[in-house]
């Protein structure tokens, strides 16, 4: 199939808007202990900043950005910083998860905050780099050789 | 009667989407259509959960000092919020994974119709 | 056989909508499952978490508090199923040739 | 701090190591490997110590983020959730220590996102047993049935198509699920089983219980097979590759069983299902027409993994006639028979699999005797499986039939114990008639040079990663077949619900 080459308001539009889309996601990631947000909101939308530069300028200048290779691993890294801050409450003598034990601060109630922002970066991360993957896959699936 | 259907309108809603979806997923013979099916059943659960939540008169579920925490009726219930949140990445993902299936079968079979689908794995099987 | 299958259909809507009559009333502030205490006397969770979640957590929102503190194994594991579902897109779809692609530049 | 957070740590364990294995093994592949076999390992010594633990002390109550049940999410670790752990993990084990030649052999398996799915799938698993919190469930339910059709679809060609198929039920099939969750929490207002069991009683009447109930039954009969939603499992079973068949069949299908014993006499209670309800009595009979339907089947069937994916079907009608038959016999019957069937599931695909890699396929019409000189090991831990399936006393085949025949009687229900009886016939046909080809059927070709080639006899036994854990599996047939009352006195009597 033939496809249309770089028409240059659409790479423009999507250059432009791209980094906005991270800047409010981010907010919305950092935001989400005091108004509707959180991890999963903010990282699909950091995954769909990514997606449309892909989208728009093509996967070879999409790779300087993010490279496809690095999705899973990051994905698999961004599990993991959930998974440890768990494992780090319970090294530190709670349950698993507990996040009051992880001695961030002296009291417990802000021990727990900084440990749901912790994993709502994990999250975020997770997310972020698991649905690029996903996204990459698919094309690579079914584009033919 | 009027306060009959104001108070279960929003079941009934999304028990309709749920046969719709199923309608989709059981009787439709093109994959992705039954993906659109799986789609809509798994959405209306959540619009179903989603409107189990709701008080008449309550603000959504984020602290306010004016409101305090005294009536847990001036808050919408937020578990149902939660839980939905993690149906919705489920599906989500369900749909990642549906659609990879669909793409490997369109490249081995090159059809997403399930009658000639069937015929093509027929002939092979014969072989 | 499409008899049956909208026979299914047709016994699956009429069930649910028998099912939803026994469903509190949408909105109904006092209903079961959102009093302070469940019928055998046992602590209910939702006006639980309503009254303590910023006390406990420092944190307004309450629904962050339950998906991150309170429930946090269940986000745990639906980033799993994420996770998941990245794992079985690369299984599938992702090809190996890639790395040959790559020394020749 | 391991005996304290013992209960939370196999499916932790397994998870940690299938999110690191993409790290990890970026540059070097083998390793992937080493790290399943370290996990399932660790996982299998934790079952162990935890079954032994809850021998001592009793139910031990888990507590995610130190939150007291309503509030937050516990584990529950009792007889019947550490018994069927500990078999899942060692039936893994033994089943991954196969797979080490297996899965590089077969076309082009990337080892890498196979093995992590393999342990998430087990994760998943894990999960389910051990969990006391019906969204919990849910979740993990979600975690092993994605990473199941992934470790399908990479199988033959008609793999991905079976894979879809088994999505679009088990997708239906858990939103049926979290419907049955979503009409329970909005009457009970409560996730936790334990809680939901202490207040359903005040409910009985309301018909929201009756849907629920019907809806999570539905569900989890789709991920058990029982008989009228068996459709996909054919089909998966035998165009998955070998490690990922011999992986799903023991254990996937008993995960469903044993969350329907879970939900239906731990969460609801068992006067209010049997007596009031008679949903017990619904699921006995299906359970006996798949009995029969599975049995059936798998006669006409000419390829080894299909006979052996139908046979699947009417064994799990066994467990699910145990389910229904609501008496300590039936139960105790259900719950070896998981044991049971999953020790001979696994090494009877496994031995399918050795199988296909000596001779390139599974034909049974194409086996002759030669099979025997070329790979007698194998062959006898096939005829042990055989047997047992079939029900000859050493083995442990046997020993639940034997208590389901004791429940039935106890119940007065002639008709399933007739379908016990015939069963185990239609059985016998079906093995007997592969066994027969191994060992009485002399080689026939037409090209007599073949005949006389050497090599043709020669012993040609699978590498030892490949073959030990057959034998070890076929062994534990008659081992576990002559200690079944140790079982059956220490574990599972303690795992009966109370009021049954």
């Amino acid at each position: 199939m033939e496809r249309k080459k770089d028409n240059p308001i659409v790479s423009l539009v999507s250059r432009t808007v791209s980094p906005f889309i991270m800047l409010f996601a981010l907010y919305v990631i950092f935001h989400g202990h005091y108004s509707p947000g959180g991890g999963f909101q903010g990282g699909t939308m950091l995954a769909a900043a990514f997606i449309l530069i892909r989208l728009s300028l093509g996967m070879e200048i999409s790779q300087l950005q993010f490279k496809s290779r690095w999705a899973t691993p990051l994905g698999s890294a961004g599990v993991l910083i959930y998974f440890g801050t768990g494992l780090v409450a319970l090294l530190f003598g709670g349950n698993f998860l507990d996040y009051g034990f992880i001695p961030f601060s002296k009291v417990v109630a802000e021990n727990r905050s900084i440990g749901i922002l912790c994993i709502e970066i994990g999250v975020a991360i997770a997310v972020m780099a698991i649905i690029v993957s996903i996204y990459d896959d698919l094309l690579e699936g079914s584009s033919d050789d | 009667m009027i306060d009959f259907f104001l108070g279960y309108y929003g079941y009934w809603f999304a028990i309709l989407l749920m046969c719709l979806g199923l309608y989709g997923a059981i009787m439709k013979k093109n994959l992705i259509k039954k993906l659109i099916g799986i789609a809509i059943f798994q959405t209306s659960i959540i619009i179903f959960f989603v409107a189990s939540s709701s008080k008449w008169g309550a603000t959504v579920p984020i602290f306010d000092e004016k409101i305090g925490v005294a009536n847990t009726a001036k808050y919408i219930n937020p578990l149902p919020h939660t839980l939905m949140l993690t149906a919705i990445v489920v599906g989500v993902a369900t749909m990642g994974v549906a659609f990879a299936l669909v793409i490997s079968i369109f490249q081995k079979y090159k059809t997403l119709d399930e009658s000639v689908l069937l015929k093509r794995m027929k002939k092979d099987n014969d072989i | 056989m499409k008899v049956v299958n909208y026979l299914i259909m047709i016994v699956f809507c009429a069930l649910m909508i028998y099912a939803s009559l026994g469903l509190p009333n949408r909105g109904d502030a006092y209903a079961d499952l959102n009093k302070e205490k469940s019928l055998s006397q046992t602590p209910n969770a939702a006006s639980y978490y309503i009254r303590n979640a910023k006390k406990d957590a420092e944190t307004e929102n309450m629904v962050t508090v339950i998906l991150a503190d309170y429930r946090g194994y269940d986000t745990l594991g639906e980033e799993t199923v994420i996770f998941t579902a990245g794992l079985v897109c690369f299984l599938l779809l992702r090809k190996e040739k890639k790395k040959n692609g790559k020394k020749k530049r | 701090m391991i005996s304290s957070n013992s209960a939370a740590l196999t499916p932790l364990i397994l998870l940690f190591m299938a999110i690191s294995i993409p790290l990890v093994a970026l540059k070097k592949k083998q390793i992937a490997f080493f790290m399943v076999m370290i996990a399932t390992s660790i996982s299998v010594i934790i079952s162990f110590y935890n079954i032994f633990r809850v021998l001592k002390v009793g139910t031990i109550h888990y507590h995610f983020g130190g939150w007291i049940p309503p509030i937050g999410i516990e584990y529950v670790l009792d007889p019947l959730s550490s018994f069927i752990c500990l078999v899942i993990n060692v039936i893994a084990l033994l089943v991954l220590i196969h797979s080490k030649k297996i899965v590089e052999m077969e076309s082009k398996i990337k080892s890498v996102p196979y093995y992590a799915l393999v342990l998430l799938m087990l994760c998943g698993f894990n999960g389910i047993i051990l969990t006391g919190d019906l969204f919990n469930l849910y979740v993990f339910l979600e975690i092993c049935s994605l990473s199941m059709y992934g470790l399908i679809s990479v199988g033959e060609k008609q793999a991905p198509v079976s894979a879809f198929r088994y999505l679009i039920i088990g997708a239906v099939g858990s939103s049926f699920y979290l419907l049955g969750v979503g009409f329970l929490y909005m009457t009970t207002g409560s996730l936790n089983m334990i809680d939901v069991r202490s207040i359903v009683p005040h409910l009985y009447n309301e018909p929201t219980i009756i849907v629920a109930i019907s809806l999570m039954v539905i569900g989890f009969g789709i991920k058990m097979a029982v008989f009228p939603f068996h459709g996909w499992l054919p089909d998966a079973y035998t165009y998955a590759p070998t490690t990922s068949s011999a992986l799903i069949a023991p254990t996937g299908t008993k995960i469903g069983a044993y969350a329907m014993i879970r939900i239906l006499f731990f969460v609801f209670g068992v006067n209010y299902i049997s007596k009031t309800l008679h949903i017990t009595d619904v699921l006995a009979w299906l359970s006996a027409i798949g009995i029969v339907y599975g049995s059936i089947m798998a006669i006409s069937q000419k390829e080894m993994k299909r006979m052996l994916a139908y046979s699947s079907v009417s064994q799990i009608g066994y467990i699910g006639l145990g389910i229904g038959l609501c008496n300590p016999m039936g139960l105790i019957g259900a719950v070896l028979h998981v044991m049971n069937h999953a020790i001979m599931k696994a090494c009877l695909f496994l031995v399918a699999g050795n199988y296909r890699v000596k001779l390139g396929h599974s034909n049974i019409f194409k086996l002759s005797d030669n099979i025997r000189k070329k790979m007698p090991w194998t062959t006898a831990a096939f005829t042990v499986g055989a047997l047992s399936m079939v029900g000859i006393p050493p083995t442990v085949g046997f020993f639940s039939k034997w208590y389901l025949v004791l429940g039935t009687i106890k119940n007065s229900s002639w008709v399933f114990l007739a379908v016990l009886l015939i069963s185990s016939l239609l059985n016998a046909i079906y093995f007997f008639r592969v066994l027969e080809k191994v060992y009485l059927k002399p080689i026939r070709s037409t090209n007599l040079e073949e005949l006389n080639i050497p090599e043709n006899n020669k012993r040609d036994e699978v590498s030892s990663s490949a073959l030990i854990p057959v034998l070890i599996l076929a062994i534990a047939i008659i081992v576990l077949g002559l200690l079944n009352t140790i079982i059956v006195k220490g574990i599972i009597d303690k795992m009966i619900p109370a009021g049954m």
